[in-house]
């Protein structure tokens, strides 16, 4: 036949729970009511925690800090269908799955308030350090993958990044890699539609960010990112798909960066108010709640003591943060290599003896 | 390089974006392209008004990959355009430096001249502004070591402009790096009709005849700091301004050394195979039997550069330039 | 809807002359006789050049040599299709089609053979100097096809590039390029099976790699890259879209390289000499041969008057090779500026004084 | 470093690929992985035979994308393996810089310890084959000035075994330069079981006392025939191999120069900014006082690595270094 077709693509997007809070049951994941009374207070959390380091940065307590306002139910969601062997691999928008995947959430504060102790992590917390190079953390998903794999772990490596980020050309290599070696890794795309002020369709012209898993023959699709069922649905299946010697999958989550792109960033300088307000209406948060209140889950008073108890926990953090001893001046040489070089040494004293005089 | 006519107050941010206006106006084939460079201005404002000036033709918003930026800007120079490229950190221009060092700096050489590459990489560069990591960076050897561009410097206003104009009328690829940590921090007298300064060109910034401190881009006025301080202690110290690090003019370190016979080189990145090895290298080279002391390198230290908090501990001081001056003094 | 599809595509094959030399009428680029002979005439001196540099190289005469045999039908018709204002953006096993855009047959030969006069075409010739870092050029085809329609100009870029090519992050940033800003590129993969030693589904885990176009929303197409025919009208589809404002195309020609990766390079290590055969029964040039022959447009005899005529052309390009006067020593520093600076004239100085004495 | 037992007489090329077989044979976590490093063995065969050794899983043929080599292998050296990267030509690394000096050489500052990139990097470097273009280049200074890598160059067999074995052990990313151009050119009697040569060590390979040759890797055997040639004249010239250029051992350059009095630096790397300007920078730092001449620098010039035709225009030969020799004994 001389005109054939020799590949047909199809990309499915999966929405379970609407705007207005109604949930399709068919596709619902297995959800005890504890469960997602537990989801929404950690949406909570992070939202309170993000809010307080914007508080802080105006304060000058706090360095540049990327807000997630509006992604907490991609973060809360994937970490919902992650189990203990998994490795985390973060951009630098994931402090909210970052939280729920172990790190001490006065660490992340001090990374983003200027100090490398908030990047070293407990030994068994499996979760990269912030990547800030955008796209060169894909590969290391591909790579954290295989490392499971050889060494027979039943887990995964689950990367994260944004929708700026595919257009990186490690964003190609880690899925084209992923693909050929089959890794268990699962690609998150957080499309909050924005890249600074870039929007999507001057990041890219295919009509999605899933389809691009057609290049690589792995499986691709996108979600409804600020409704934590679909998210979750998708994550699970994903992983399980993964750790079962599957391999790969790209997950596009479409959500919204509600807040600006850094405390250093003015939006209002290349985006619409109208169109923020928009998203605001499809608040991940809000959403949930909606629906838990529509099923008896929560009410008012529920959510008063969760505010008090958040906002308290909050406070604790920032108190960690505070007692944080001052940085040994000498760590920034001592940690270069295993064993400090006879030349780091001589510079480390003629550094350090400045600072003490 | 005349300064006659009107002139305007202008920080170091103003006078590069006013550079870019003047040659888009003067060459419809010089356009811009980065990340961020259109409606959003520049994360520093460098381009500012230029997309509402020339239209997103010519002021061009890319996807977010280097490569991208400059293999597009190689083919586009290659054919007759006048690329001016942003990276909007010298921290992100690794994912470039294929396209960067593997094509633009060998294309003329490669075709022996039948294709060329004019085109600019703007890059903000060096410490002080207490970003995240891989924001701070200093990384002017990749470029100093690997031949074919020519790399450019600007610690002032008036040179920025100027040395911008002269780099995008340049026939072949130039390395523009910008200290961020001086963008905004003082204005100066700029002409405000186009001009250029000629790359290539030390200028010495501050007369001096006992020890000679060379450097560029932010650390001139770190060096101008510490000689003003010297003086008070009747230390006379002449402060070179390099800003153009290839080709570099040997001339002038030669000059000034040969009459001062000490020297002292200040920059950011680290100390080890830093230019400022190159520089006190030609200094033995060329004047070994008037050099009174060993040249000092006062640098970076040989680490990653710190995070906010340490950052102090890293970038060269008045007072470590002061204390490298005496030593060179008490050899 | 909750689960809905939200791309769906398809990728085509195009076939028209099949092995035996059978043709399609339906799908058949109008081409006269003369044309028709012109192609075979063009491949067959592709043939025979290319065979004379692997002689040239045994003998000491040549440098490393990457030889084209197999794929000149890609190289054939993707020329065929071009016109005088195209610009053509090789990567480093492109002779053919360098030779029909104009490309003096002995400055290959001398670029090979180590002489970089051998890239310095005359100034008429829009084709690019050879790239040699893996996927790099790719970035061109987007970047010249920008430019040229910035200008205004009705041409396009028509960039090459080999199947192992596309796992480089450049290829991706490259595609993603041109589909935002709808360059008139047209990115032609010659899928030659074989990436040195790893052999095609080791470089991707993706069934074509034409499909690779879904991902930037730009359209692909495989073509049978031993099908000239087939080439021309992918090639010339392609090429009137993009002159025509139509954006960037994606082409897969699946060929084969039936020699060595290069002269350094021993095949029989990696592949079978099964495979090298069934392909050898696929070649491009006996195919559009025996399709002459049944239309009676070819026979013994004008294949012997043309076999002598492209013997003493290839000869005719040696002695031209071999006529180009010595290198000036200066030239590998005079042409690293255009204005020769001090510390240069003086290295040049130092080095040419020590070869003159 | 014990030589007991049995030996063989290996090529450079032979004593990499043992020195791969027996720590893959000693740590599980060892692999190989690269662009046909499996069963084509690689381009110069430097993996030879170690993919029927240890299968598929551990002797990796990737698809062709450099960044994705290193980044996987950051990915899997934070995770417990201990990749061992091929890099196909050096003139191929620009692609993988951002993952080798963006996060390979700061995980483990930027972790302050958490995490750690035992990884090492292989890759040819270096002229003398005549092929194409970006085949031929020593990018060392890519990871000079920018810390965290250990930079390793071997100039013989024995060393390249013990070198590559001391690399894999190393708990810090290493990368591992090998001169392709002596691969095969001579060999030497390697012992058959493991050991290692220690990294940071410098190695005096010829005596002598009227001034020293300072080099690593293939140029080290070219400073030999200059060091023979120059004796005939009765200059006797000292030959110092380096063998890691990052840390580099200071006290090795000092205590030679401070006996000969004179050096010369010698390197394939463009001069300016190459690691001689750092060498005889440190040289005017610690024995200004006992130079009888300024220190020279035989180096490729400022240029674009040159085809096949003008190779001998670039690299250093013995007549250039003898030269320089001469220089420092008659300023
Ligand atoms: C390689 C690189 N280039 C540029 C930057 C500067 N930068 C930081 S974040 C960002 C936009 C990222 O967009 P996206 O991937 O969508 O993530 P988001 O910020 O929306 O979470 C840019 C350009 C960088 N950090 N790294
Ligand atoms: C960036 C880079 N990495 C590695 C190489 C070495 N190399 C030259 S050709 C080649 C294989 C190319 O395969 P493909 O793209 O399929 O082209 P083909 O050789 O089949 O025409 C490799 C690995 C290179 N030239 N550039
Ligand atoms: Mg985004
Ligand atoms: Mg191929």
């Amino acid at each position: 036949m001389p005109r054939t077709q020799v590949y047909s693509a199809v990309t499915e997007r999966l929405e379970i729970l609407d705007p207005e809070g109604a949930l399709d049951e068919a596709l619902a994941p297995v959800l005890q009511p504890e469960e997602i009374r537990h989801l929404y207070t950690d949406m909570v959390r992070m939202r309170a925690y993000d809010s307080k380091a914007l508080k802080l940065q105006r304060q000058g307590r706090m360095g540049t800090w990327p807000p997630i306002r509006g992604q907490e139910a991609v973060q809360a969601g994937v970490a919902h269908a992650m189990i203990d062997g998994d490795w985390l691999i973060p951009a630098f928008r994931e402090h909210g799955i970052m939280l729920l995947r172990g790190v001490p959430a006065h660490l992340i504060y001090a990374y983003w308030a200027g100090d490398e102790r908030g990047s070293c992590y407990p030994e068994d917390v499996r979760v990269f350090p912030v990547a800030v190079p955008v796209g060169s953390q894909w590969q290391h998903g591909t790579g954290v993958g295989l490392s499971l794999k050889l060494r027979g772990e039943p887990a995964a490596a689950v990367a994260f990044g944004g929708d700026g980020s595919t257009s990186e050309g490690d964003f190609h290599e880690a899925l084209n890699g992923a693909g050929v070696f089959q890794t268990p890794t699962v690609f998150v795309i957080q499309n909050n539609q924005w890249a600074i002020s870039i929007p999507l369709h001057r990041q890219t012209a295919s009509e999605t960010l899933a389809q691009k898993a057609h290049a690589y023959g792995i499986p691709g699709i996108q979600v409804d990112g600020n409704d934590v069922f679909a998210v979750i649905a998708a994550a699970r299946e994903a992983l399980e798909r993964a750790r079962s010697g599957g391999g790969p999958t790209l997950i596009e989550a479409v959500t919204y960066r509600l807040g600006d792109h850094t405390t250093a960033d003015d939006a209002s300088r290349y985006r619409e108010a109208s169109e923020v307000e928009e998203w605001e209406g499809r608040d991940p948060i809000l959403r949930l709640r909606r629906y838990m209140e529509s099923k008896g889950l929560w009410d008012e008073e529920q959510q008063a003591v969760l505010d008090e108890e958040v906002a308290a926990w909050v406070d604790r953090q920032v108190g960690n943060l505070e007692e944080m001893p001052p940085q040994d001046p000498r760590d920034i040489f001592t940690h270069m290599y295993a064993e400090l070089p006879p030349h780091l040494k001589q510079q480390m004293e003629e550094a350090t003896g400045e600072v003490s005089s | 390089m005349s300064a006659a006519g009107t002139s305007e107050r202008l920080t170091i941010a103003q006078a590069v974006r006013d550079a870019m206006r003047d040659e888009m106006s003067r060459d419809e084939h010089v356009l811009v392209l980065g990340e961020d460079v259109g409606i959003d201005g520049g994360v520093f404002r460098a381009t500012d008004g230029l997309i509402e000036a020339f239209g997103p033709e010519r002021v061009i918003d890319t996807p977010l990959a280097e490569s991208a930026i400059i293999g597009m800007s190689v083919g586009m120079a290659a054919t007759g355009m006048r690329p001016v490229a942003e990276i909007q950190f010298m921290g992100f221009v690794y994912p470039a430096i294929n396209q960067l060092l593997g094509h633009a700096a060998r294309m003329r050489n490669r075709t022996r001249g039948r294709l060329s590459v004019p085109m600019v990489v703007r890059m903000p560069y060096g410490g002080g502004i207490h970003p995240p990591e891989h924001h701070s960076e200093s990384y002017e050897t990749l470029f100093l070591n690997s031949p074919g561009f020519k790399v450019v410097v600007p610690s002032n206003p008036y040179d920025a402009k100027g040395l911008l104009s002269a780099a995008i009328r340049d026939e072949d690829p130039v390395l523009f790096m910008e200290p961020k940590r001086i963008y905004r921090a003082f204005r100066e007298e700029v002409p405000s009709e186009p001009y250029t300064v000629p790359i290539g060109e030390a200028r010495v910034v501050h007369e001096g005849d006992q020890v000679t401190l060379i450097s560029w881009g932010a650390m001139v006025r770190v060096c101008h700091d510490a000689a003003d301080m010297l003086a008070r202690e009747d230390i006379s110290a002449e402060v070179l301004d390099l800003r153009t690090l290839n080709p570099l003019d040997r001339d002038a370190i030669v000059v000034s050394v040969t009459k001062t016979g000490r020297a002292v080189v200040v920059h950011e990145a680290p100390r080890t195979n830093g230019f400022g090895g190159e520089i006190a290298a030609l200094i033995g080279e060329h004047c070994l039997l008037h050099l009174e002391a060993p040249v000092q390198r006062v640098a970076g230290w040989d680490v990653i550069f710190p995070l906010a908090k340490n950052e102090h501990l890293y970038l060269p001081t008045r007072d470590r330039i002061a204390a490298a001056v005496k030593q060179t003094l008490e050899f």
